[in-house]
């Protein structure tokens, strides 16, 4: 997840990132003794923060294969054998995403996305240009699959008007499609749960299902939210503010997980 | 005991044009490159490509303009960037592409590899990637349908039985007895389903070897068509335990990826200006490189 | 980390009678003996059993009463004799019994552990098997189905998740992170598709070594629910790489289970007479029996 | 396999046990290159014999999940760790069953019947007494999947009348089931394609699907085969002898593959 700089004051507190709030943020939606499946980048940092602090039996999987693993040195990505070291398991796809997620036992998803709309679907397909010209990017690789099948999806993003539209460009993973429930969907999963973005933490309406404003990162007006966001949110009367990580979850992020800043930056 | 060592020029030999292939490589670890090489330059044309999650050799395939029809899970080359050549060719539509998810690819691989003409799943379901199945040319691959005892929705997936199946291993012994280091994704499903299997192996050991740790065995020889032995085959991706990943030769790679002429002029370098897989060793730095590349025997990289 | 070794009457106090439990046995190796017997120790009824090829383990719960249905592939303990106590109970109908083969109820635990409601399967099919299932207590679990891409004839099966799967298993951390040496029938698919899953393990390991080859890892730690730590706890059945099986011991078990009456002195002596497994191991000859059982560690036997 | 000792004069060459002639010919009817499930005793002898004469070649599986086994040791069944030695893969049903003999890669299917009837049905799970009553035995195990899958199923039993019924009790492994096509089956494998007892190797009718006799065992009259076999046999105009086993076949079963007699008796 490489930054760059928008048009919005993200980072109102000069001596913490946004990223790092996002990775706080992130780790505390994760439960002691879940079971998760993480992708690259942040999603990996915050469930290694969750795990070094209030989570430490928080089983991590990714679907290459791979268990609980302890990397010594920062993996480029999931196919990097630094990710590989120190694991409880080796397998492949079949164990993780069918014996583990389509199975039904996999607490939650924690994914990036190219863009996610107002019902929580998440395109990591391809980008419509103004000009109507499509560029396909990556697919879906695990993500239709964690979006369907986990028991709630986690989603960490930058938070940009194009990232955040009425409508993904392609429907590459369901949310709460047309903001149907899970069950009309024929989905198993329980669907997005949160969006955790460098603006704010975003939840889901239980009854409309779209996106709803839980909490503004410290420093955020809600003007520049709304500015930012490509679609309307219900924003609660009283908006909480995002708690910033603690000084030790810092030092952890800062001197033991992403000492380099591959994905702090 | 069978002998099936063979070079890799041999076995390309054998593989047709407009062959269906599945590339056991994912993103940057165990590219079948000495392989896909030699398809270039023996120009094997209009192959159906699959693979779970595309990586370089897949990219390489495309960027060349032999594969005309690509059925893939998803596609990356890690932080090194996407795979330009198949964005590319599916931007100005000049290949017939399926979408399918890890998990569903991997199915379709297992439902070949057991010999079931098709599986159920529940993933794709309500997505873009099933309706875009159902419009174009998968639409002979999917099916909605319930289940018969609980009356589920699901998606039925149609077997994926490749004519050749391709695997990069650390260890095989001349008869194709394989042993596989660190993750394996969707290896073993692939390979089993294919209609032929190849492996290219890192290093041939004895079948004694095999016998010490037969629980190691991946893909049993009887399966094995042909053993490619070529070191360090796929350069510049990773092989756990045996080389890290050549992040140089990467970042060379998708700069000239970027644009179609100057992926012309890294195939004229790289593959066409080659003779064969050591020569391409050589231009990537030779012995001096690839013992910078080693592995670390305690951390596999 | 979590700590789940626990004792294996607290671990049978768990598991209500009327539950389906999947055992992990084969003839007459690696079977859960320290578990089933305290299973009837503590008189737990009514329970519906399910494995692949049905060993010593079943048998004694079935002699004992305690099994209402019996879902198997087979069963039989090798040259030592037929499952007498099993067969009894069909010869007399006192047991609901759903046959399968080998394969069909491994298919039937796969889906399990995929998560999948049903399975297809080209077993089964123009066989008797399949009509008496078709025509009793198996009859919601079999459907005959066309493939929708091919039209070809198939069974599908529902899928097996039985309530706790029991595995014996050599090796396993303190968190439950398992290796199986030598063959694995399905304890792999039927530990998997077990909405409980407790292993008994011969040796505790401390993580690392997990960690030194976790491709060795067939049942991961966060899938399980205790590990019982019992040496010899398989006894008289064989544990490859550990012991053999107890030939005298067998031998004496198929002459008792002969006879009802015989079978109960066979319970009094073995089950009910001891207190708990490491008392069991004394009648079958202590330390010096346990010794001369002990596998060659070349043989694994 | 237990011998016991019926009511015909099995053994009219005192050198040569009726089981080695059986283990020659079942030998002979696996050739070289070939992959074969064999279910233990005879069917494994067989197999071993054309492994170290003809068919070095030979795969070997076994649906416990054990391949190309080298035993030291004479195991007493498919769970003996004596067969598990100096295998070159261990996996399980799924892989074998499933990845072998369900993929189609399977040659042939070599095992034993309690019963066999005139096409080739195969019980292995119940017997009726006189009385009408039932006696349950072992079932199925693999048996139906090797003879509903296998390219061709090779059969060896004892040959006495009650073994071969013209209708076996119970039909748990599909041979030409009432005559029919395997396609009218829905089938995939060939079927049964030998029987090999200790009087005779038989056949299967291209049309008819039933039981013919294919050659007789030396010194065993037609007449005693007829009055030990339940059902009416094709029988050829001119019948074959089977050949015998050779002097080094003969040294290869004592001396090397069975020396104690376990399954030879």
């Amino acid at each position: 997840m490489k930054v760059t700089e928008g048009t919005k004051s993200r980072n109102t507190l000069p001596d913490i990132r946004a990223t790092e709030i996002m990775a706080a943020a992130g780790a505390r939606e994760l439960h002691d003794g879940e079971v998760i499946i993480v992708g690259l980048g942040l999603p990996e940092v915050a469930s290694v923060l969750a795990k070094r602090t209030h989570a430490p039996r928080l089983t991590a999987l990714l679907e290459i294969g791979v268990m609980n693993p302890a990397p010594r040195d920062t993996p480029v990505g999931l196919a990097d054998s630094r990710i590989f070291y120190r694991a409880t398991c080796w397998s492949g796809f079949l164990d993780v995403m069918g014996m583990n997620l389509h199975r039904g036992i996999v607490d939650a998803g924690f994914l990036g996305a190219l863009e996610l709309d107002r019902y929580g679907n998440v395109n990591t397909t391809l980008l419509k240009q103004e000009s109507g010209k499509i560029r396909y990017v990556n697919g879906s690789a695990g993500g239709n699959d964690v979006a369907s099948l986990a028991k709630r999806l986690i989603v960490i993003m930058r938070h940009e008007k194009r990232k955040l539209p009425l409508a993904v460009a392609h429907l590459t993973s369901p949310g709460f499609v047309d903001g149907r429930s899970r069950e009309e969907l024929n989905l198993r999963g329980g669907g997005p749960s949160r969006v955790i973005t460098d603006m704010a933490v975003l939840g889901f309406d239980a009854k409309t299902h779209a996106v709803s404003l839980l909490s503004l990162h410290p420093g955020i007006r809600l003007e520049e939210l709304v500015e930012n966001t490509g679609f309307s949110l219900h924003i609660p009367n009283d908006i909480p503010t995002t708690p910033l990580p603690s000084a030790e979850e810092l030092r952890l992020l800062r001197e033991e997980i992403d000492p380099k800043c591959v994905y702090l930056r | 005991m069978v002998d099936k060592v063979k070079s890799v020029s041999e076995v390309v030999r054998t593989i047709p044009s407009g062959s269906h292939i599945a590339l056991g490589g994912f993103a940057i670890a165990r590219n079948l490159i000495a392989v896909v090489h030699e398809l270039i330059r023996q120009q094997k044309r209009d192959l159906t490509v699959s693979q779970g999650v595309v990586g370089l050799d897949t990219d390489l395939l495309v960027g060349a303009g032999l594969v005309r029809h690509l059925i893939m899970g998803g596609g990356s080359l890690d932080r090194f960037g996407p795979v330009h050549c198949v964005n590319r060719a599916r931007d100005t539509k000049s290949l017939h592409c399926e979408d399918y998810t890890s998990l569903s690819i991997c199915f379709r691989y297992l439902a070949g590899a057991l010999g079931l003409s098709f599986i159920p799943v529940k993933s794709l379901l309500a997505s873009e990637i099933l309706e875009r199945l159902e419009a174009g040319p998968g639409a002979e691959n999917v099916k909605r349908s319930k289940c018969p005892f609980t009356g589920e929705e699901y998606v039925l997936l149609r077997a994926l039985t490749p004519d050749v199946s391709l695997v990069h291993v650390q260890i095989a012994d001349r008869e194709g007895n394989c042993q596989i280091n660190g993750p394996r994704w969707e290896n073993e499903e692939q390979a089993k389903a294919g209609r032929r299997l190849v492996v290219v192996a890192e290093e041939i050991v004895p079948t004694e070897y095999i016998q010490r740790s037969p629980e190691r065995t991946i893909i049993p020889g009887h399966r094995v068509e042909a053993v490619i032995h070529q070191p360090f085959g796929a350069l510049p991706t990773a092989v756990f335990g045996c080389y890290d990943y050549d992040a140089d030769h990467l970042r060379l790679y998708v700069e000239h990826a970027k644009e179609p002429e100057r992926f012309k002029e890294y195939l004229k370098a790289f593959v066409f200006g080659c003779h064969d897989h050591w020569e391409y060793l050589e231009k990537l730095g030779g012995l001096r490189r690839v013992e910078e590349l080693r592995a670390d025997p305690i951390l596999g990289y």
